[in-house]
């Protein structure tokens, strides 16, 4: 079995689980929208509101994707079925590759939510040449964080009372996209004058930032999930 | 001929307490073993250490021709292992977790639906959510997906708990099929009567040790 | 092979548990490097013109925030030696966890210290500019891995997995560093006020690097021999649990 | 650029640094040697290499 087509089978059933479950959809997409609307609630500036829209977005977008993590893992160790797999002889690399792309397809739906709340609630818009920018920044930046979260969430998932350890390990990791996909977000909003342009640097890291933690979270995936 | 399952003064060590201390072992090719014991006297723990799971910290501990010690993930896809939890996705249906848990070993189509038919699962129950059946349907369901695993070295926790009369009989056919095709099997059981007519060999399991 | 159980070691006070002839010529000398420091630094330097007094606390800040940075490298040289086949032995795991200790131990202060020279000197505790912030993100990362370190398992296990946590946190240290780098450069006033140190100011600061860096040798030498020795103590309790448990087994 | 503060005004928080910093460590080092102490007489003697 190729991780890749092991990879494409978690991911299926990662999927198939949520769309059985509605669990995103029910839940973390209305807790997503309700965090922005708090944010409206607390900053109760307009002029403010629109120019930090960026970073309001990202920022949902990691205290959900907290939730989104512990909810795949859950689901694989409420009944052993991470015992299961590993058992199974399954490639580490396949689980870990699998479990992120669930998990970014996840996150990719939560973000057209938060973009959608952001223009309604923030009058936040899109120059028409920063379409193009918003969508590499969001591509980039969701493969990111689906590697952090499935590796770190993989660690927390190994034995009981490590739930808590989940935000204090990713968290810490997860500040360059937050840094990144903002001033990106930023250029492409055309938030106080910036123009496209300045944003593609900042693309640049993020998809530095995917592809060493795509790397990395391959090969140490199968000895974090080993308990 | 090799023995399937070679262990030599193992102990093993789970929160800081010796679950095995020092277990000598051979298991032969083909054979059904039962492993008796009381509660906490390590059954778990040995069937857990002969799939790779728990790590060996001294003596040696050989299965399937892998020495475990020095790395217990390439015995891991010739084993199947049914421990008290079922290792199913509650969401997803009956035969949506067989043909998930045999796809992962590559198990065919028609390999899964014989698993789930040698089960009786192919009936009404196939397209059931796991969560909404009962204990002993998910067991079956679990023992389906072992089934489509078709294991080298069966490993079973206390396998009979929760079957009714015709899921045991099911239970027992099955291993006896699986012993006769070359797998091993461990069960690790307290229902002597039962798993007793079934095994070929019964050996005691005292305080983390072994005792023919 | 049954362990014969241990006899049951004196209650006896050990003199210098992990004391050795070494270190304790090291710890004199550090005592007396700590002494010069602040010999030097409080009076017998002179007041920087610009800075003033504010100099005198860089003579401990810079050096914790060196120590500190050398502190993790060793953590993550030590961490890449346990992985590699060749060279694993728990007492690599042992360098890494006790460095990573006093990495944290020492950043911590670092980022006390700095708060307090830019409260004197730019009159504010804190900016966002790339040294400082990764400094604070290194501060929060390391007690994720001591919180890492204690997750219990196996000492192999434990190993492994905080090695990984380790080598995970090196390589996020320059993703780090240039998305801050980036988005707030340098402080122009800090930088400039380092550069042009000289006389008995630098001076100062180089006992402060000495001491200091004896200091964490000594840090490092103690903690790491406790960390054996709780190992070692671990593996005692394993016998004695190994001969309770064939006991158990004998009787029944 | 430099906030206009007296020497007299610096001189707390200077001592501050230093108070912290030596204090911090001294902490540091009891605890660590307080736990050695503690620990030893329960290690055997080949687990102690470094004697």
């Amino acid at each position: 079995m190729s991780t890749w087509r092991i990879a494409r089978l978690i991911a299926a059933k990662d999927l198939r689980i949520e769309l059985r479950s509605r669990v995103v959809t029910n839940q973390v997409l209305p807790f997503a929208a309700l965090v922005m609307v708090m944010f409206a609630f607390a900053l109760d500036n307009d002029a403010v509101l629109t120019r930090v829209a960026p970073g309001l977005v990202w920022l949902a977008t990691m205290f959900s994707m907290l939730v989104l993590v512990q909810r795949t893992f859950a689901v694989e160790s409420a009944d052993g079925a991470l015992d299961a797999l590993q058992v199974a002889g399954v490639r580490p690399g396949g689980i870990f590759l699998g479990k992120s792309l669930a998990l970014a397809v996840e996150l990719a739906v939560l973000e057209v939510v938060l973009l959608i709340a952001a223009v309604v609630l923030y009058q936040a818009d899109v120059a028409g040449s920063g379409v193009v920018l918003l969508v590499a920044t969001f591509v980039a930046a969701t493969t990111g964080l689906a590697f952090v979260g499935t590796l770190y969430g993989g660690l927390a998932a190994g034995a009981k009372g490590r739930e808590t350890l989940l935000p204090l390990l990713m968290l810490p990791v997860v500040a360059p996209v937050l840094i990144g996909a903002t001033r990106a977000t930023e250029a492409a909003f055309g938030t106080n004058g910036a123009t496209s342009s300045e944003g593609w640097p900042w693309v640049g890291l993020l998809v530095l930032f995917a592809a060493l933690f795509g790397l990395g979270g391959t090969l140490a995936f199968g000895s974090l999930i080993d308990e | 001929m090799e023995p399937v399952v070679h262990l030599a003064g193992v102990v093993a060590v789970l929160g800081g307490f010796p679950v095995l201390a020092g277990a000598d072992l051979r298991v032969e090719r083909g054979e059904i073993l039962l492993l008796r014991g009381p509660n906490g006297a390590g059954k778990t723990s040995l069937l857990r250490l002969c799939a790779g799971l728990l790590p060996v910290e001294r003596g040696d501990a050989t299965v399937l021709g892998c020495d475990l010690a020095a790395d217990r993930t390439a015995v891991r896809n010739r084993v199947g292992l049914l421990g008290h939890a079922n290792g199913l996705y509650a969401d997803l249906s009956v035969a949506d977790n067989v043909a998930f848990w045999g796809a992962t070993v590559g198990a065919s189509a028609e390999e899964v639906a014989a698993s789930l038919d040698r089960m009786g699962l192919s009936g009404r129950l196939a397209p059931v959510p796991v969560s909404r059946l009962s204990a002993g349907q998910r067991r079956r369901t679990a023992l389906a997906c072992l089934v489509a695993r078709r294991a080298e070295l069966w490993l079973l926790d206390e396998p009979h708990a929760g079957l009714d009369a015709a899921g045991r009989d099911d239970l027992d056919a099955t291993l006896r099929d699986a012993a006769a095709a070359g797998a091993t099997v461990m069960v690790a059981s307290h229902e002597l009567e039962r798993a007793g007519a079934l095994a070929t060999r019964v050996v005691e399991i005292v305080g983390g040790q072994v005792r023919e | 092979m049954t362990p014969t159980p241990t006899p049951s070691p004196g209650r006896t006070a050990v003199a210098r548990p992990t004391g050795t002839r070494f270190t304790r010529v090291l710890g004199a000398a550090v005592i007396l490097g700590m002494a010069w420091l602040v010999l030097f630094g409080l009076f017998l330097s002179p007041n920087d013109e610009k800075q003033k007094a504010g100099v005198r606390i860089l003579y401990i800040h810079v050096p914790t925030a060196w120590l500190a940075y050398l502190a993790f490298i060793v953590t993550g040289i030590s961490s890449a030696a346990y992985l590699v086949k060749r060279t694993r032995s728990l007492t690599w795991d042992r360098i890494a966890g006790a460095s990573a200790e006093i990495g944290v131990l020492f950043m911590g202060i670092t980022l006390v210290t700095g708060s307090l020279w830019g409260r004197i000197s730019w009159g504010i505790f804190w900016t966002w500019d790339s040294r400082l912030t990764t400094t604070a993100f290194l501060f929060v990362t390391y007690i994720g891995y001591l919180a890492v370190r204690n997750l219990g398992g196996t000492h192999q296990q434990r190993a492994r997995r905080s090695a990984i946590i380790a080598l995970l946190a090196v390589l996020e240290v320059p993703l780090v560093h240039f998305s801050v780098k980036w988005w707030r450069p340098l402080h122009q006033q800090e930088s400039v006020a380092e550069g042009k140190l000289s006389g008995l100011m630098l001076f100062s600061l180089f006992v402060g690097l000495i001491a200091f860096t004896l200091l964490y040798v000594w840090l490092l030498l103690h903690r790491q021999r406790v960390l054996a020795m709780e190992d070692a103590l671990d593996d005692q309790g394993l016998d004695v649990a190994l001969a309770e448990r064939r006991a158990e087994g004998a009787q029944v | 650029m430099f906030a206009v503060m007296s020497t007299s005004d610096q001189t707390p928080y200077v001592i501050a640094s230093y108070v912290i910093t030596l204090g911090g460590i001294g902490l540091y080092v009891w605890r660590l040697l307080a736990r050695a102490r503690k620990i030893a007489p329960q290690v055997r003697e080949e687990d102690r290499p470094w004697t």
